[in-house]
């Protein structure tokens, strides 16, 4: 029992970061209709921009800042330079974009900084922990779930009740009917990737705060596992992605725990296999979103 | 049957063998120098072209997206390297593999229809998957399981070290028994093989079939096509084609690792396929060609040592190139650079062409066939719809609708915007199941059957905005579906392809793309295709809207003539109360989701009750 | 011309490859409600789009209020006093009536905006029992009223209402219409397209017939309402001289 | 001697630029005096690396030895092969600089592979359609086997970085420059043993390198006597978080003696820091992946011990090569140890090539599994009674206060 709940306060932990990621993926298919496999380049690019600033002794509050800021940021200036012109293509164009721009990213930072791995340090709270009974309970675990807690609750209380945010809802919901209202599509696409990057900045910041280092394909794992949570929830759905990032941190974490040592390292692979079951059976993912098409 | 085999079969097939004659040639061309390197690129490159040839079959006709086929690749290379892989190697790399494998002993031809037969199998689960899934263009669940079998087989790989000697190494031919390729006889006829399936995959109705649904899903099941079956047969043939070509891949390296078959070679070989042109095998290979070289024309100039440019010509600078190739394309030429240009189509039309300028074509007489004389044998089916409501939400869209029609008349179907006119054509269509109440054609009860089984059963229609299957070719948007009904109709004679364009006034424009069609030609198109599948019943949704005047009232003769060639019965939606007078033996007037009225024209258009449905008065109808 | 607020010349519009609408050509003046009718697929629909900036011409032009909004982006026409109720509504159907009208008022200052939205609550005193349900719950007759009232909320010069009336029940209807009158007595202009062509000839001013994407009739709505021949014109007669 | 007491001369001097030009002109002096005294003919590396490039002597007039190298610059093999391709490229500078071997100037050809295995079997044809006597290879077999199909046994290929055992057959001229895994796990074993630890938890994952590891290193400990408390599954690289293995390791009460694992710096360090957060105290030993990401800076690695290929001691050889490097160059070496063993791969063609006099890549290809004691940069290397991995010692490192110090050195 003790172990069962151990292993969900691990769950969520992992599980929040996947949530913020899923969050800024879904936010964008729902007024673009684009799966953004290049979301993971916002985290390469505050990987280096931690390196940078870690290693000129900037303080990892400040860090979190510029982090948070950069990441918004460059989702904009990726917007700009590459989505902007597929707007309202097919589906498969503009998943082949994000490619495109993934591979570029990546290329770049091969060619201009380094192939290698870049280190840098972690704060000095990080692997603290607080016992309660058997249970330990990670700082990190805790100020990641309470900061995810907070960000949602924001994200929520923009979307709901900030013009902006209705504004996004209403274009992810009927694009054309929202224009017709006076919403200016460029300035709700830009949004809509400002605050996907600015999810994605938090996540960063934990996932960095953890991993400590930058390389080209830093942000390879967090896309994957960020894209994943958002098809468990259904794409489209904001609180389904949400709750596909938390379903499929605790998942993992009881296969970890659960699967005999010898297969464990098929983790990521089981994880697949349940990913395409539940698309075989449920093509719209968890949480159901309906398009209505008339003939 | 003559001419269709040579457009269909002869000329394919000779625009393929020059296609990888002109590949030899040039490879051999650029070869001629003698340096073993070029000679490498030219060999990897053809194998590349097998391989993406295989994934354009299943991507180009199903339009579904695949990031799973170099999934297949992997289980293909590991099944040929285990199997082909000499057992005393083996026994060094692999002593504890399961099943006995360290002691096979197969020769590189019997690994690979090994590789072939087992990649295929385990393709129909897949495709068995895909299908419950719903993978049609554009459906995002077909990329999620495409996607994860690559993950799957790339983890697989990477952990089950009994047998494949786990990530980072993989298994290794000797390189003193000369496993690389003895030749490249291998290579070429591997190609011709693939080029051929291909173009002839094109050509097929499977491949028909699979490029309407493509194009358009709904209006091909309402065809009569199951796109279900269609996309099962493209993936196992395209599976085998990519599984003979990664097996090629692991012997021409002479050695397999996990991400020999993983994300890059995945994006790799789809860059090429969109490139050039996914719909198409002539826009595949010359994808394979401008990639292939892209990238190592990219690679030279990045070993160049030029001061002021080391900026850009450093390492990095191949996949700046594909990066940029696929944004770039994606951008500004998202089908391609030939899109689906075929490289025989042209030569045919140059032939015809040629052929012109001798003999001049004899105008041919359309020969009006009439197919009513053959059935007036046995009784016209007769269409009964009988007490059909459907609700949307709490909106009541039909209320207890009761129709007949015989096959032997032309009913009208009218009333104002909202009336439940389309509602009615799509509940007998399987497009939106009723909540009560039943629909017979003769004696079959169609309530429940899946769109496709009802236009089988001879239920075609047309709809309100075109669902035309607007990248093929006017002709082929009706040979798809005079295909349909050579499988499943043949029980009626069927109407002619050629006639039925020359019928519709659209001989002339049969090469065009249907989307470059205006309205009317395009009204008229719908019309021929669903004539095309020699149904009981023609359902025509609104088939004069925005046409003037006397395109409607010529739109009469052309109806009735189909009926008339095709044998079946009309039943017409229409607001053009001049056209439903001038065609229809019998109207009903639909007002609020129920039939208000019905009568022959004159007694309609006579009913006070339907002028005030139509202009809404007063004394509307309650 | 003053009084002339919307004037369409010679617009022609393609849907795709299609030529939907051909040579069209029509003023509405201020203060008047216009009514386009005609049968389906004539380019209605169209035409109002083409207006509020949803398609582009490929020729012709709009002005409105003596500027050339010709293929303005919908924001934009939206902006410069011209709101287009669309066909089917569009409401937002996860958004709740509160919402909904909101996302109307997104060009409107916020103080501006709750005195709009106070207004649309008294015109439309239905929505106001309903302020948090989702809109997707709302009766046929209630969404029309919600469509209508989201379009008002950013103060209009003038509406362009597409098939108002369709799917609603007769009672509903009468609604629709009387909301029609009261729009126009609150200085605003109207340009409707409506199946239920009788009704809407009884309360517009003027009217245009379009079939086959062209305008073929025109005229004063009385004089169109009392001629016998409209039903065959309308239905694909051979045409009345204008 | 001289060139004993140079690199501490450097530490000293280092950061001024009046000095550093003195310096150099001192370096050049005594590696001209250096040579002087060597019989004609010969090689000293620790002459070369003495040599400044500022006082040349004339250029060789010999054929050219032409040496390959097959890099790859991509994110896979990058963070390798680019310090080791520097420091070979300002090696062979030194080397020609010092007037050749036997009179001919060495020539070296860098070609990238771009993490693609068909351009690595195109770069493999370049390099020995370009003549090269022999070639150094990539830092992983998933492009050494490729690149050993087309090479065939018919020329040499070097392994600069790479530690698999498999790649290492001298009878397809394939050979390691460093040490390989079963080498470096048994040294790994064989220290754990010498400190006294009785048990020990491995971390793996399965496959080469990351799985080969624990296996040896379990093999070769529970026969000296210790005993395998438990092996905990991982995936390499991708994994930071191990929460869920530190509280099944707590849950066991009683702490292992020594973790050992072959996972790399930042991931072992977030092991580390969850394991001390549950209240496993241990020691840590690892592999070389610590330098690989060169993270002896961040603060979770105090204490790690690690094995590894060299050790930068004031005046050994790969300090020499580091400082020279950034005294010419102006930037440091990236990776020491890799930048040395390029230049122990480069040192052990010369070595052949003088042993045979012949620049035909059979034969001197051939030579290298015969060639004994070749002094190479991070230490000696023999490969004769080995199948193509050299003899040579592992290092082990520990870091204290942040900073390496060598805890033993097992040959």
């Amino acid at each position: 029992m003790m172990e069962l709940i151990q292993q969900i306060v691990d769950g969520l932990g992992r599980g929040s970061i996947y949530a913020l990621l899923a969050l800024g993926i879904a936010v964008i298919f729902g007024v673009m209709h684009l799966v953004n496999f290049a979301h993971g380049e916002l985290i390469t690019v505050s990987a280096y921009t931690s390196y940078w600033l870690l290693t000129s002794g900037f303080d990892w509050w400040l860090v979190t800042l510029a982090i948070i800021l950069v990441a918004a940021l460059t989702s904009v200036v990726i917007e700009f330079v590459a989505f902007r012109w597929v707007r309202g293509a097919p589906d498969f164009t503009m998943l082949m974009t994000s490619f495109g721009v993934h591979f570029l990213v990546q290329a770049l930072f091969v060619m201009y900084v380094s192939a290698n791995f870049r280190q840098f340090s972690r704060p000095d709270w990080i692997f603290d922990t607080w016992k309660i009974g058997a249970i330990s309970l990670e700082i990190y675990d805790l100020a990641v779930i309470a900061t995810t807690l907070i960000t949602l609750l924001c994200t929520y209380w923009l979307l709901q009740h900030t013009m902006f945010g209705i504004s996004l809802r209403a274009a992810a919901e009927d694009f054309d009917a929202a224009r017709l209202m006076g919403i200016r599509s460029n300035r709700v696409i830009r949004g809509a990737f400002f605050l996907s990057g600015l999810l994605a900045g938090v996540a960063a910041v934990f996932w960095l705060m953890r991993s400590g280092q930058a390389g080209p394909i830093a942000g390879l794992n967090p896309m994957l596992k960020g894209v994943l949570a958002a098809l468990i929830g259904g794409l489209g759905s904001l609180s389904g992605a949400v709750l596909g990032g938390f379903v499929l941190g605790l998942v993992e974490v009881l296969l970890i725990a659960r699967l005999p040592t010898e297969i464990v390292g098929l983790t990521d692979g089981i994880v697949f296999v349940l990913i395409a079951l539940l698309f075989v059976f449920r093509p719209q993912g968890l949480i159901t979103v309906q398009h209505v098409e008339r003939v | 049957m003559g001419t269709d085999s040579v457009r269909h079969f002869v000329i394919p097939t000779f625009g393929s063998v020059l296609l990888i004659t002109a590949l030899i040639l040039g490879g051999m061309l650029y070869t001629a120098n003698g340096d073993s390197s070029r000679d490498s690129l030219v060999t990897q490159m053809l194998i590349n072209a097998i391989i993406v040839l295989g994934i354009q079959i299943y991507v180009g006709n199903t339009g579904v997206l695949s990031f799973g086929h170099i999934g297949f690749g992997g289980i293909a290379g590991y099944t040929f390297a285990v199997c082909a892989i000499a057992p005393g190697r083996k026994m060094l790399q692999i002593p504890d593999a399961p099943f006995g494998l360290a002691e096979v002993d197969l020769t590189p031809l019997q690994s690979g229809m090994v590789a072939v037969a087992l990649t295929v199998a385990v393709a129909f689960f897949v495709s068995l998957a895909l299908s419950r899934a719903g993978a049609r263009s554009g459906a995002v669940s077909a990329v999620v399981i495409t996607l994860a079998l690559l993950f799957v087989v790339h983890e697989v790989a990477r952990n089950w070290t009994d047998l494949t000697r786990g990530g980072k190494i993989g298994l290794s031919f000797s390189p003193f028994d000369g496993a690389t390729l003895q030749g490249k006889n291998w290579i070429y006829v591997l190609l011709l093989c693939a080029i051929l399936l291909a173009r002839l995959f094109k050509e097929t109705r499977i491949g028909r079939f699979a490029q309407a649904a493509r194009e358009d899903d709904l209006a091909a099941r309402t065809m009569g096509i199951n796109p279900a079956i269609q996309q099962m047969a493209a993936l196992l043939i395209s599976v085998a084609v990519v599984s003979a070509g990664s097996a090629l891949r692991v012997f021409e390296l002479g050695s397999i690792n996990p991400r020999l078959f993983f994300f890059d070679y995945t994006l790799l070989t789809l860059t090429m396929l969109i490139v050039g042109g996914r719909n198409g095998v002539t826009g595949a290979l010359v994808g394979v060609v401008i990639i292939t070289f892209g990238s190592e024309f990219t690679r030279k100039l990045a070993e160049m040592e030029i001061d002021s440019l080391s900026w850009i010509l450093r390492e990095g600078l191949t996949d700046i190139f594909l990066g940029g190739a696929m944004l770039g394309f994606m951008i500004l030429r998202p089908a391609g650079v030939l899109r689906d240009w075929e490289f025989d189509h042209w030569l045919l039309d140059r032939l015809r062409r040629c052929k012109k300028n001798k003999a001049p074509e004899q105008q041919s007489d359309v020969k009006k066939q009439s197919l009513k004389a053959a059935k007036t044998v046995c009784a016209p089916a007769v269409l009964k719809v009988d007490g059909v409501t459907v609700n949307f939400g709490g909106f009541r869209a039909l209320k207890n609708v009761n129709i007949t029609a015989s096959a032997d008349e032309i009913v009208g179907l009218i009333g104002p915007n909202g009336a439940g006119k389309t509602t009615l054509l799509n509940v007998i269509t399987g497009l939106v199941k009723s909540d009560s109440g039943r629909i017979h054609l003769a004696e079959m009860n169609l309530s429940g059957m899946p769109p496709s089984q009802i236009a089988r059963s001879g239920l075609v229609r047309t709809f309100q905005n075109f669902r035309l299957f607007s990248n093929l070719s006017v002709r082929e948007n009706i040979e798809a579906v005079h295909l349909m009904a050579g499988q499943y109709r043949s029980a009626r004679s069927l109407p002619d392809v050629d006639a039925l364009l020359r019928q519709v006034g659209l001989w002339e424009f049969q090469i065009l793309r249907a989307a470059a069609l205006d309205y009317g030609n395009a009204r008229r198109l719908e019309l021929a295709r669903a004539a095309a599948a020699a149904p009981d019943f023609l359902l025509l949704d609104e088939p004069t809207s925005g046409m003037d005047d006397k395109e409607s009232m010529a739109m009469i003769d052309q109806v009735r003539t189909m009926a008339d060639m095709v044998g079946s019965g009309v039943i017409c939606i229409d607001h053009d109360l001049n056209f439903i007078t001038g065609i229809c033996d019998l109207v009903y007037v639909l007002d609020q989701g129920r039939v208000i009225a019905s009568g022959t024209p004159v007694e309609i258009s006579a009913n006070p009750a339907v002028k005030a449905a139509y202009l809404g008065t007063a004394t509307n109808v309650s | 011309m003053v009084d002339e607020i919307l004037n369409v010349e010679n617009l022609n519009t393609r849907y795709g490859s299609i030529r939907a609408i051909r040579r069209v050509g029509l003023t509405v003046k201020a203060g008047e409600i216009v009514c386009l009718i005609g049968p389906n697929g004539a380019g209605k629909t169209t035409l109002l789009a083409t207006v509020a900036g949803l398609l582009n011409p490929v020729l012709g032009r709009v002005v409105f209020n003596a500027k050339d909004i010709t293929g303005w982006s919908p924001d934009r026409v939206l902006r410069s006093g011209l709101s287009l109720v669309p066909e089917h509504r569009r409401i937002f159907g996860n958004f709740t009536v509160r919402e909904n009208l909101l996302v109307g008022g997104v060009t409107q200052s916020p103080e501006h905006r709750e005195n709009l939205l106070d207004e649309m609550l008294t015109l439309f005193p239905v929505l106001k029992e309903k302020l948090s349900t989702p809109a997707g719950y709302l009766s046929g007759g209630e969404a029309q009223q919600l469509a209508i009232g989201r379009a008002l909320m950013s103060n209009p010069n003038m509406l362009l209402m597409d098939e108002p009336s369709l799917g609603l029940a007769p009672v509903l209807v009468d609604v629709v219409f009387d909301l029609i009158l009261k729009l126009r007595d609150t200085g605003r202009t109207l340009l409707v397209v409506e199946q239920n062509a009788q009704r809407i000839l009884d309360v517009a001013d003027r009217a245009y017939v379009m079939r086959s994407g062209k305008i073929v009739v025109e005229g004063a709505a009385s004089e169109l309402a009392g001629r016998e021949d409209l039903f065959d014109t309308y239905l694909g007669g051979s045409g009345v001289a204008a | 001697m001289v060139n004993r007491i140079r690199p501490a001369f450097i530490e000293k001097e280092r950061g001024s630029m009046k000095q550093s030009v003195l310096l150099t002109m001192f370096g050049g002096l005594s590696a001209f005096l250096m040579l002087g005294t060597a019989h004609a003919g010969s090689f000293n590396i620790d002459a070369v690396l003495a040599t400044s490039l500022s006082a040349c002597k004339a250029a060789p007039s010999g054929t050219p030895l032409k040496i390959g190298y097959a890099a790859d610059f991509s994110d896979l093999g990058g963070f390798a092969d680019k310090p080791a391709s520097e420091a070979a490229k300002y090696f062979v500078d030194l080397v020609n600089c010092a007037g050749g071997v036997d009179g001919s100037p060495i020539k070296l050809i860098i070609k990238n592979i771009e993490g693609n295995p068909e351009v690595t079997q195109r770069v493999g044809l370049e390099l020995m359609d370009a003549g090269v006597s022999a070639m150094l290879g990539p830092p992983f077999p998933d492009f050494g086997e490729p690149l050993l199909q087309v090479t065939a046994g018919k020329i040499a290929t070097l392994f600069v970085t790479s530690t698999e055992p498999m790649l290492a057959n001298s009878k397809a001229l394939s050979y390691l420059v460093a040490f390989d895994d079963t080498a470096q796990a048994t040294a790994a074993a064989k220290f754990a043993l010498s400190k006294g630890w009785k048990t020990a938890v491995t971390f793996s994952a399965p496959g080469p390198y990351f799985g080969y590891n624990p296996k040896i290193f379990s093999k070769v400990f529970k026969a000296g006597g210790g005993t395998i408390a438990a092996d905990y599954n991982f995936v390499p690289i991708d994994d930071m978080d191990f929460s869920t293995q530190a509280n099944k390791m707590a849950s066991v009460g009683s702490a292992p003696d020594v973790v050992y694992s072959a996972m790399l710096s930042f991931q072992a360090a977030v092991l580390r820091g969850q394991l001390d957060a549950a209240g496993v105290k241990t020691n840590y030993l690892v592999t070389d992946a610590f330098e690989a990401t060169g993270g002896y800076f961040t603060k979770g690695v105090e204490g790690f011990y690690h094995t590894t290929h060299s050790f930068p001691a004031a005046g050994s050889r790969v300090k020499a090569l580091a400082d020279g490097y950034q005294a010419t160059i102006g930037a440091p070496l990236e990776n020491a140890s890799f930048g040395g063993l390029a230049v122990d791969a480069i040192a052990v063609i010369i070595s052949a090539f003088q042993s045979t006099g012949s620049m035909d890549p059979k034969i001197l290809g051939a030579a290298i599994a015969k060639t004994d004691g070749v002094e190479g940069a991070t230490s000696n290397l023999s490969y004769s009674g080995a199948s193509g991995s050299p003899a040579k010692p592992v290092f082990v490192h520990r870091v204290v206060n942040g900073a390496p110090t060598l805890a033993a050195t097992i040959q």
